[in-house]
């Protein structure tokens, strides 16, 4: 395993070189500032990434897409990515928020640790430059995943009761969501979801706010992490990724070109293994 | 210490009553076969309601979950035959969107099988009657939907 | 807003029978959107409709009719009111006969309360509807026909004989397609060349026809009733503007490349290798080996190709005619021959001696020979015995597959393709039709056809064509797949839309492009609805993340509270 | 706070009385919710069944104004069953036996009468309370929006000293501040009888202390509150320099403070927005936001932090800073600051428990107040070991009843307050496109069965009156509040709530009694 400082100066080095090179405009990554805190920076000399530093995480995906939303033509950013920041631009690509040409994607490698932490199977971006790929964990081997989505449907429902109760409807999932960019958004109103109420209506909000990202979502964990009631939101996308990935064989973010069989493929590609209910059959043993 | 607590304002379970089941039917096939249902004049459950649409394409999964929020116990959504869909493949499209939502239902708890998707031509009319019978026997065998999953507007007026 | 006019019919005491009217019209009375209700006999035979539409208010009036199912009257109503000039969106109809009366019999109390709820529902549905806007279309006069097969030839003439101007387009120098390689088509045993000639002449004299030869298409264009289309035709640059698009371009034959020792042994040829040498002469063989389904019916090739069936025994007799010592044998899987006429034209086959011996999938025939093709050894699958049989010449029959074209055609007019790369029809109840309102489809493009039946689908495309470009115009609204008005057409609002992409991806019809949006130079995507090719599914609204695309006639609004309204 | 928000997290009991932490304080709702995930058990007392009731484990809907009742039943039934402290009250506690005869007065009985609660109830909590190992109580304005409110708090600190839940990491009081700074304001002084550090005007040690430091005399005798200011206004005070109040909706009685704000002779308000009450301004000066200033905010856990400004404040706007000291020294009083640094220097010297928070410090992390030296890594939570005073004392609160209660003419408990999407009078939330598009209309919460008494649906209007106004709210039906009762959220200027608050004080905090008071309700013309 290499050690942080090891990292970060390949970054920098590497880094350094797309802005010298001229291969991007700008470099979108995290710097340490004044007082020692860490955040966000976009570096646009080479001089300025000796501040560059590669923890802790911090999804980057959402702010890339608003800096090239407003840059000017011909404006390329490399943009320091996760495994997860990866995923989630390139689902931004797929739903045209995100020009791909004028994005440079430098993968860096999640530690095991981190990945322990996000629940992630993936820690690592497809194009990896820094770092070593650690192994991923898998989400269902967690006890808190399983105590939400494994056994009887009752025990469950009054457990996922229990937790989404407490949204105060901050809308903090929503907002820092790399993928949800709608404006306005189907939560803020009728007739979908009633305002004004708290708990806001546990199912209307939250299904639809997790349906929406059914094959999108990247288990980023960004919406979990901003939950000021620390409701388990990924755990809902968890079950939703699994059905992707195990009756669909596809999964959100590894590739531009894949499409989602939500939208794509009907007729050719029968579902695998997925009986197709139909009246006569319907509910018979 | 251990402390014998429980929530004290859990709603109760709702009281015995019939299921609400909402019948999404697409109006070239769902629709025919309630028709035909009904030209048998064939005794069914009145606890359902059928919402006819051009096709089960247009039905979005966000009012299926409108629907569990309103109060409803369970959800049909009927539509033609795969390749019998007036509408290319419509109706492909809307059982593969709502094939993840049961994921989705079945991951909150809810459960999967309280939303049917089933397909089905003009001709198999008379297989409604076994659809609704069946589907209101399975629901009614559930407990309800905990009242505060549902809105407060099925429950205040 | 009190503008809801209520009708409630009783259907001769069939529907009040079980459900209390009385309660319906106090219920409804005090609902603040019903301006009047009132209660009738039988709204189907009374004439009604026509009244009904004169009484609703002018503007934004709008009617909810209680009746039976619409299977029953209760489109008819709608569509006498549609006549009267009442559209869609001002109208309901809720049934209580099929759907609550008749049902519920048994339980009059709960049928009222039903009847109540679908009668909210509706109420709360009218409130909601909107209209989607129409447009008027003008439509060319030409009809396009690309690719001059029997099934090209046979729409363009039959175009010309009803006074359409046409257009064919073909690739090779001369028409005629794959009927210009076989020697005589089955099972009228005539010689196609003879059809061709007509064709050739009938273009030549008759004005209305314009043939091009040795074609290349450039782009595609448009939607029904105004499809441009740029090419070249011996290398001049040209543009056609046509109402209608019929593609016949045909498929082509499968090479048995890899298969029985084709290419390796002298005498093993294809079926279309054959009908090239009886159209230089005859062929006198011996022993003539037919063996069936060569890559076709596997794992690559799933489908049964329909044709080669047929096409091996008519030149099977036809070697029998040549030489009247001939043996014929012909090794099939299975014998496909649909229909009276080609079931006596197998029994004349078996008759004039012709050998069938089944073989099975899992062991095939083995071509034995050095240099040229000696014997056949094949396992009879009905009797177990392996035979060994002489043979001088083996005809490989293999299917017809997709044309070298079929992909680049399917991309320029926006039609599907299934898994084999044949273009697909609509669904099956309009076989020659394709999700592209005015491009249709025949001959071996759409599935593999003899050349008789290509003709026929020529001509089906035609009427189709014909049809269309018959009228001056025609409203979007009108493009519907199924009889009775359109539902209406989805809308954007470009406001909200995030530019996703969804619904494009996901539409059926290719009714929905994605484009840049105008000014500041930003990246960022904006739906458009082609009206005319939308179909009113509503598989794009159901993707939308934010409901920017909406079914005016069944909107968002409209069917949530149709949900809210359903147990209230 | 005694305490320390993260501490919340290891609490093994959580009382929380008089606060609705789920919508109006949501990350220290969060370190509730971790405490109840580690099987902490929450109990909530409340009129309404509010979210944080919603998400509790038991919530004890008591009768308006009577939380001094229900803490005293508490107590006898932990005096009686022997739950108390004994060692941590002989320790370190005082005024026992007098606190002892209040509490025998008592009766859990009468106390049951008085506030609405199941004796068995009460008991079962108290029993919770005493016996978690250690027990938080986490309280905000529906214990301080009393007459008796300071009062309430006296006997919250009574049960915690009782039960001996304090001076240990998570246990303690944790009053919720609003506002990001109200808690540095009061630090700073800026209450009408002490200086910075809560050192009594009244001392003439410490008075004599600043007027070395400020080179001048100053007055011995505390200045006013808001209310008592704006009731003087035109007699006794004759200008006000209002910094981003808003009086105009917030002070209870509001046509009478309208009326009062007419009366002064030179009204500035400083703020960001025009706020209602700047209309009534002989001068409004333009502020500057957050993002527009330097200094520190000190959050309820008594943390100092540093605030960066970012962007100049727009146009002629000038920051706090700047005003103050422009308007300091046109008084002539000196302000020879050159930064909010410079504040934080004199603030070092002159309040012995901020002395070691200095900007070099907070430029890395934030600090928690007692911080007497550069040494000290602040405190996270107080009274460990020793109170400050020494020992804690006892004091006897006195119950006094709501000033205006039901009756014939007005038979309505009406209880003000916030909600989720709206902070205080609006003028930030109100200007929020998604927050107000939330909630955008005035509303009363109604009960069910009160609404079908009225023949209101939701969203009809009712008109609610008091005798000193009358408000068209929606109504809102949610059993959320009890019959009788009406709850309605202060921030909408379209139809102010305050009209109808009773402007009674505390005696001693002169905090207004937003709590309670007597409406009549009846369905409004729409």
């Amino acid at each position: 395993m290499k050690t942080q400082q090891a990292m970060i100066d390949q970054a920098k080095s590497l880094l350094k070189k797309l802005l010298e090179d001229g291969e991007a405009t700008a470099v979108f990554g995290l710097a340490r500032g004044m007082g020692g805190v860490t955040a966000p920076r976009i570096f646009t000399m080479p001089d300025e990434l000796d501040s560059l530093v590669l923890e802790p995480k911090w999804p980057l995906a959402k702010p890339a897409m608003e800096i090239l939303r407003t840059a000017p033509g011909g404006y390329r950013l490399a943009v320091v990515c996760r495994g997860c920041d990866e995923r989630a631009l390139v689902e931004l690509i797929k739903r045209n928020q995100v020009d791909a040409d004028a994005l440079v994607m430098v993968g860096v490698a999640c530690s095991g640790e981190q990945a322990s932490i996000c629940l992630c199977d993936r820690p690592y971006p497809s194009k990896l430059d820094i770092g070593e790929a650690a192994h991923g964990v898998d989400p269902f081997d967690d006890p808190g995943v399983k105590y939400l989505l494994e056994g009887d449907t009752h025990t469950r429902m009054g457990r996922w009761e229990r937790v989404l109760k407490r949204c105060v409807k901050c809308y903090g999932c929503r907002n820092s969501c790399p993928i949800c960019v709608c404006d306005p958004c189907k939560l803020e109103g009728e007739p979908w979801v009633r305002r004004g109420i708290i708990p806001t209506e546990i199912l209307s909000f939250h299904l639809i706010r997790a349906f929406h990202l059914a094959d999108t979502c990247v288990a980023c964990g960004a919406c979990q992490e901003a939950c000021p009631a620390g409701i388990p939101l990924v755990t809902l996308q968890h079950a939703m990724r699994r059905a992707l990935r195990e009756g669909f064989e596809y999964e959100a973010g590894l590739d531009v070109n894949e499409k989602t069989p939500v939208l794509f493929d009907f007729i050719q590609a029968p579902e695998k293994d997925r009986p197709i209910p139909d009246w006569i059959n319907t509910l018979r043993d | 210490m251990a402390v014998e607590v429980s929530n004290n304002h859990k709603q109760q379970k709702a009281t015995e009553r019939t299921p609400r089941i909402l019948v999404f039917a697409c109006k070239w096939c769902g629709l025919i076969g309630a028709d035909g249902a009904g030209r048998k004049r064939e005794p069914l459950p009145p606890n359902f309601r059928v919402i006819p649409v051009e096709c089960v394409g247009s039905v979005e999964p966000d009012a299926v979950i409108r629907a569990f929020a309103d109060g409803m116990d369970g959800v049909i959504v009927m539509g033609c035959h795969l390749g019998g869909c007036r509408f290319n493949d419509a109706n492909h499209a809307a059982f593969k969107r709502l094939e993840l939502l049961r994921a989705l239902l079945e991951g909150v708890g809810i459960g999967r099988d309280r939303l049917l998707v089933t397909f089905g031509t003009a001709h198999e009319g008379h297989q409604f009657t076994d659809v609704l019978r069946n589907f209101t026997n399975l629901i009614a065998k559930k407990e309800s939907l905990d009242t505060s999953w549902t809105s407060s507007r099925a429950r205040m007026i | 807003m009190k503008n809801i006019t209520v009708f409630l019919c009783t259907c001769f005491d069939e529907i009040n029978r079980v459900v209390d009217y009385e309660r319906l019209c106090s219920h409804l009375s005090d609902d603040p959107r019903v301006a009047a209700v009132t209660v009738s006999r039988g709204l189907c035979v009374s004439g009604g409709a026509g009244e009904i539409g004169a009484s609703v208010k002018s503007g934004d009036g709008r009617v909810l009719i209680a009746a039976c199912s619409p299977l029953a009257r209760g489109d008819q109503v709608m569509r006498d009111l549609e006549r009267a000039g009442v559209p869609a969106f001002r109208r309901h109809l809720v049934d209580l006969r099929e759907g609550c009366a008749w049902i519920h019999g048994n339980n009059p109390a709960a049928a009222t309360e039903k009847a109540l709820d679908l009668l909210n529902m509706g109420l709360t549905a009218l409130e909601y509807k909107e209209p989607s806007a129409d447009v008027t279309l003008k439509i060319a006069d030409e009809v396009l026909v690309i690719g001059a097969g029997p099934a090209g030839m046979a729409a363009a003439t039959a175009l010309a004989r009803c006074g359409v101007d046409v257009r064919v387009l073909e690739r090779g120098a001369q028409p005629g397609g794959m009927l210009g390689l076989v020697s005589r088509s089955y099972p009228d045993n005539t010689d196609p060349s003879e059809k061709i000639a007509a064709f050739r002449d009938l273009a030549a004299s008759d004005p209305r026809i314009t043939f091009h030869s040795k074609v290349k298409i450039i782009s595609a264009r448009g939607y029904a009733g105004n499809f441009t289309v740029r090419f070249t035709a011996e290398g001049e640059e040209l543009q056609a503007h046509a109402g209608a698009v019929i593609i016949a371009t045909g498929g082509r034959v499968f090479p048995p490349k890899g298969y029985y020792r084709y290419g390796e042994v002298r005498e093993v040829v294809s079926q279309i290798e054959l009908e090239a040498r009886f159209r230089k002469g005859p062929v006198k063989k011996e022993n003539a080996v037919f063996i069936q389904c060569v890559g076709a019916r596997c794992e690559e090739r799933p489908y049964c190709s329909t044709i080669c069936c047929p096409a091996s025994i008519k030149n099977a007799m036809r070697i029998m005619d040549e030489n009247e010592n001939a043996r014929v044998w012909i090794l099939h899987r299975d014998i496909m021959m649909p229909g009276t006429t080609l079931e006596a034209y197998y029994k004349k086959a078996m008759e004039r001696g012709v050998r069938f011996i089944r073989y099975a999938e899992s062991d095939p025939p083995r071509i034995l020979g050095d240099e040229a093709v000696e014997t056949v050894e094949v396992r009879d699958d009905i009797t177990g015995d392996r035979r060994t049989i002489p043979a001088d010449l083996v005809v490989l029959s293999t299917p017809l597959i997709a044309g070298t074209d079929a992909e680049a055609i399917g991309d320029l007019f926006g039609i599907q393709r299934d898994s084999y790369g044949f273009f697909r029809e609509i669904y099956p109840l309009h076989p020659v039709e394709t999700r592209i309102d005015g491009v249709y489809i025949c001959g071996s493009a759409r599935w593999p056809v003899s050349s008789e039946q290509a003709m026929v689908q020529g001509e089906a495309a035609a009427m189709k064509a014909a049809a269309l470009v018959g009228r001056q115009t025609i409203r979007a609204s009108e493009f519907s797949r199924v009889p009775g008005a359109k539902f209406g057409h989805a809308r954007v609002n470009e406001d909200t839309c995030s530019g996703c992409g969804n619904c494009a991806a996901v539409c059926s019809f290719d009714a929905i492009r994605l484009q840049r949006r105008s000014g500041e130079g930003e990246f960022r995507m904006v739906s458009r609805v082609i009206k005319v090719r939308c179909k009113a599914c509503g598989n794009c609204l159901s993707v939308c993340p934010n409901g920017s695309m909406q079914m005016p006639e069944m909107n968002t609004k409209a069917l949530y509270g149709m949900v809210g309204k359903a147990f209230s | 706070m005694t305490n320390s928000i993260t501490d919340l997290a290891g609490s093994k009991c959580i009382f929380i009385i008089g606060s609705n932490a789920a919508e109006s304080h949501p990350i220290i709702m969060g370190e509730i919710y971790k405490a109840m995930d580690a099987g902490g058990v929450v109990i909530v007392v409340d009129p309404r069944r509010t979210a944080v009731a919603e998400n509790a484990h038991i919530h004890l809907a008591i009768e308006p104004g009577t939380d001094i009742p229900l803490l005293a039943g508490m107590m006898r039934h932990i005096m009686d069953e022997g739950l108390y402290n004994a060692e941590f009250i002989e320790e370190r506690v005082e005024g026992f036996e007098e606190f002892r005869k209040f509490v025998e007065g008592w009766t859990v009985e009468e106390a049951s009468r008085q506030c609405g609660i199941e004796p068995s109830m009460i008991r079962r909590v108290a029993e919770i309370y005493a016996k978690a190992d250690e027990s938080a109580v986490v309280y905000c304005m529906g214990i301080t929006q009393h007459v008796c409110g300071s009062d309430n708090v006296i006997a919250l600190c009574d049960l915690t000293m009782l039960c001996g839940h304090v001076g240990t990491e998570h246990s303690g009081l944790y009053p919720l501040r609003g506002q990001n700074n109200v808690q540095g304001a009061c630090d700073m002084g800026a209450l009408p009888n002490v200086y910075p550090a809560y050192q009594p005007v009244a001392d003439p040690d410490i008075r004599a202390k600043f007027e070395e430091a400020w080179g001048r005399p100053l007055s011995d005798k505390p200045g006013l509150t808001v209310v008592e200011m704006v009731r003087s206004a035109g007699s006794k005070i004759r200008g006000l320099f209002i910094m981003a109040e808003n009086p105009a909706l917030s002070e209870p009685d509001v046509n009478h403070v309208v009326e009062s704000l007419r009366k002064f002779d030179f009204l500035v308000v400083q703020d960001i927005f025009m706020s209602e009450t700047a209309r009534f301004a002989d001068l409004v000066l333009p502020g500057s936001s957050f993002a527009e200033k330097d200094g520190t905010f000190t959050n309820t856990e008594r943390r100092f932090q540093l605030v960066r400004k970012a962007v100049d404040p727009p146009g002629s706007a000038k920051d706090d800073f700047s005003i103050l000291c422009l308007l300091g020294n046109a008084l002539g009083l000196n302000f020879n600051y050159e930064s909010p640094a410079d504040v934080m220097s004199e603030i070092n010297r002159l309040a012995p428990p901020y002395g070691g928070i200095t900007y070099d410090r907070l430029e890395r992390q934030g600090l928690q107040w007692p911080c007497p030296n550069e040494e000290h890594p602040g405190t996270r939570f107080l009274h460990q070991g020793r109170f400050t005073r020494g020992k804690g004392l006892f004091v006897v609160p006195n119950h006094v009843a709501p000033k205006e209660l039901p009756d014939e003419d007005y038979p309505w408990y009406l209880s003000t307050g916030r909600m989720f999407a709206h902070y205080h009078t609006g003028t930030l939330t109100r200007r929020a496109k998604q927050l107000d598009r939330e909630v955008s209309r005035p509303y009363g919460e109604i009960n069910s069965e009160d609404a079908a008494k009225l023949g209101v649906g939701e969203g009809g209007a009712i008109r609610v009156t008091s005798r000193r106004g009358s408000i068209v709210v929606d109504a809102k039906i949610t059993d959320r509040v009890r019959k009788g009762s009406i709850f309605i959220p202060f921030h909408f200027a379209e139809a102010r709530a305050n009209i109808l608050t009773n402007p009674a004080l505390d005696p001693r905090s002169k905090t207004p009694e937003y709590k309670v008071c007597a409406v009549r309700v009846e369905k409004g013309e729409s």
